[in-house]
């Protein structure tokens, strides 16, 4: 019998569970603590639980690395993006009020941040992701009489 | 405040670990027992964050400092080294005397600093309340924390953000993002 | 009275976590280590759900949700470091190869 | 003398761990422990930040949600500030210890702060790893990562390198 | 209504009083048993139960909202990972081979001694 069943059934359990509340943290940043960074972090923290269990080169395929180098890039170009945006529409440069005509409610805010923090969470996933997949994938050569 | 806040207390509490931790990290030679104590330092330290009224701090600290960070120095350790060098009695007094001057140095302009939790202290006088009171009308979003870093100061967060990117650029270029099986030293 | 019980439920975890820091600093081998490390995780987890509601918070439960979830991570990582000294084989191919190579530690 | 410092506790304690950190970052010769150092120094930095922000008998910068202006869809801004005390009250029935600290209005702690360090703690293990990847890379090449070996194997190849 | 809370406190004050109390046991246990696999009991058993305890108790007083759902939440993840966090120390531990203490008054077997733990 596999001795490490009972970690690959838990992790199974817990890895949709962790991505799905980094989501949460991500989406509800606005309501409570949470937002980019935090849930970057966590969806990283998931899929390393999953290197972790089920080893690098299926992480690999789950999240490929050309992904990986994309995104890190896109999310910085998501948040300058934003910002030129609203340089276009006319306002300053990462003032979101101009991105939406409904200023009572501060609609514009509201786009303007959730763009911004969604290209926070993509370079923050993407950067924690290329770090591990970085250090993880060299072959250690320490002589096993060190250990 | 004529009543004794209990919940100063779990402050102590928490202090008092925090120091025992760090203390100990400097102390262990094992590097395994190191990185671990560093995890359970930026539990404690998340722990006293969420008692400071700094809970997206602390959500950060617990995701990156107990998790991720931990992960990164198990990972680096494995491929260096597993325990590190005992401390030569000249470089752990030369060590002592600069950290007792500099710690005294700093100690001495404690006098000057703010009280804890003083509410009138330039930090806590100026801008930082601005934002608690003007968030509703110009963001409307509750929390403060978010509406600072994503809209009154985007322009930082954008820099951040371009760092931590340039950050895992350096890294990819050190070490590749995608390492054969065959680069592990032996070339 | 719920107040008070509270207090004196966050300072009992606080006691337990210092109690469990001895063993951590002490700990002869390293498992002795991850194991208090792993129950000291679930203590601060305690720690924060009863701090929140104490002072009222709903706020910390979340932190001490992430807070479970990483200190899962975090110890299953370590065994896994200390145990195979690699990240590049799986949990599930390492079983196989130990039958194939013979049980050598 | 002693009140002044207990009322400083905070500074102490930050200025203990400071020194922790900078001992382990000058003391010892191994690299990864010196970023472990460096780590402590910095968690030391964030807490002075935060213990900073903290005001008395404060709750978390997180202000009392104004659910209702955003389910109404034709309710203004002035609807919105006349709900956040009520949301306040409802929130005040979830809470067991507001008989602990008898707040009439709420304070908040400064959210400043917590901006300035959130960013700083992610920027932070991204250096970081940058760091323990020098330290990889320098294992790669000389074979150790204590200082003084480093040192010696530099003047070795200086040596032979003017032998030459 | 006023007996029924209570009642809801009083017995959220004894689920709170209960946990407590395997947690601190669980506690000593840690740092009072002599080896690795007796502690392993001391932690992970009580660690659980404790937990699963104050999170009840912790719902009693949070009452039907989104913070019971939250401490649920909480209760089932440690629910979770705690025994298997506990499971994957106590097998990484035997497949290192670290030998349980069989008796406390004896010198160890000569066998033991020298496969003991190589850390």
């Amino acid at each position: 019998m596999n001795p490490h069943l009972v970690l690959r059934v838990v992790s199974k359990l817990l890895i949709p569970l962790i991505v799905v509340f980094g989501l949460y943290v991500h989406f509800h940043g606005d309501y409570s603590p949470g937002g980019g960074f935090q849930a970057g972090v966590i969806v990283a923290a998931a899929v390393i639980l999953y290197a972790l269990i089920f080893g690098i080169e299926n992480a690999k395929q789950a999240v490929p690395t050309g992904f990986v180098r994309f995104m890190a890039a896109f999310g910085v170009l998501l948040y300058g993006g934003t910002g030129v945006a609203t340089l276009i529409l006319g306002g300053n440069f990462l003032d979101y009020d101009v991105l939406h005509p409904d200023q009572a409610h501060h609609t514009g805010q509201h786009i303007g941040i959730l763009l911004v923090e969604l290209g926070v969470l993509f370079t923050v996933f993407s950067v924690m992701m290329a770090i591990f997949y970085a250090f993880a994938g060299r072959a250690p050569d320490i002589p096993e009489g060190e250990w | 405040m004529t009543e004794f806040d209990w919940t100063q207390l779990l402050d102590y509490a928490l202090m008092g670990m925090l120091l025992a931790v760090g203390i100990a990290i400097v102390r262990l030679r094992n590097l395994f027992a190191a990185v671990m104590l560093a995890g359970v330092y930026s539990l404690i330290s998340a722990a006293w964050f969420v008692t400071l009224d700094a809970v997206d701090v602390a959500f950060t600290e617990a995701a990156v400092g107990a998790g991720i960070s931990t992960v990164l120095m198990l990972a680096a350790m494995l491929l260096t080294a597993r325990e590190a060098e005992p401390v030569k009695a000249i470089r752990h007094w030369a060590a002592l005397i600069v950290v007792s001057v500099a710690g005294a140095a700093l100690f001495y302009a404690v006098g000057d600093m703010p009280v804890y939790g003083d509410p009138n202290s330039p930090a806590n006088a100026y801008v930082g309340m601005d934002y608690i009171t003007s968030t509703p009308n110009d963001i409307a979003i509750p929390n403060v924390v978010t509406a600072v870093l994503a809209s009154y100061r985007g322009f930082d967060t954008f820099g951040e953000v371009v760092v931590i990117f340039a950050a895992g650029l350096g890294v990819m270029l050190l070490l590749g993002l995608n390492p054969g099986k065959k680069t592990g030293g032996e070339e | 009275m719920m107040e008070w019980a509270n207090l004196g439920a966050v300072l009992a975890m606080a006691l337990a976590m210092a109690i469990m820091l001895g063993r951590l600093f002490a700990g002869p081998s390293l498992y002795d280590r991850v194991l208090a490390a792993n129950s000291f995780g679930t203590k601060t987890v305690l720690l924060l759900l009863i701090f929140s509601l104490l002072v009222g918070r709903a706020d910390g439960v979340d932190i001490a949700l992430l807070y479970a979830l990483i200190n899962f991570i975090a110890t299953i990582a370590i065994l896994k470091f200390f145990r195979f000294r690699s990240l590049e084989i799986s949990l599930a191919q390492m079983s196989l190869r130990r039958a194939i190579d013979g049980d050598d530690d | 003398m002693i009140e002044l410092l207990a009322e400083r506790f905070n500074y102490i304690i930050v200025i203990i761990l400071m020194m922790t950190g900078l001992y382990a970052v000058v003391a010892t010769g191994n690299l990864v422990k010196r970023l472990v150092g460096l780590s402590l120094f910095q968690t030391s930095v964030f807490l002075l930040y935060i213990t900073i922000g903290k005001v008395s008998g404060g709750q978390p910068p997180i202000l009392p949600e104004y659910s209702e202006s955003y389910g109404g869809s034709n309710a203004g801004e002035t609807a919105m500030a006349a709900a956040s005390p009520a949301a306040e009250a409802a929130e005040g029935a979830v809470s067991q210890g507001e008989a602990l600290q008898n707040t009439a209005e709420a304070i908040y702690s400064n959210p400043l702060p917590h901006v300035l360090i959130l960013t700083a703690i992610v920027v932070g293990v991204a250096t970081l790893a940058v760091g323990l990847a020098l330290v990889v890379r320098i294992r790669e090449t000389y074979g150790t990562i204590e200082d003084e070996a480093l040192n010696q194997a530099d003047y070795a190849a200086e040596n032979a390198r003017r032998s030459a | 209504m006023d007996i029924l809370l209570l009642i809801r406190d009083i017995a959220s004050i004894a689920l709170l009083a209960v946990g407590v109390l395997f947690v601190l046991a669980g506690a000593i246990g840690v740092i009072r048993l002599p080896d690795f696999y007796t502690r392993i009991h001391a932690a992970g058993v009580t660690d659980t139960l404790g937990a699963e305890l104050i999170v009840f108790a912790l719902m009693l007083q949070a009452g039907f909202t989104l913070l019971a759902a939250k401490l649920l939440l909480v209760g089932f993840i440690l629910f979770l990972t705690s025994p298997t966090a506990t499971h994957a120390v106590a097998n990484a531990a035997h497949r290192a081979g670290l030998n349980p203490l069989l008796s406390r008054h004896q010198p160890p077997h000569p066998r033991d001694t020298e496969t003991g733990e190589k850390s």
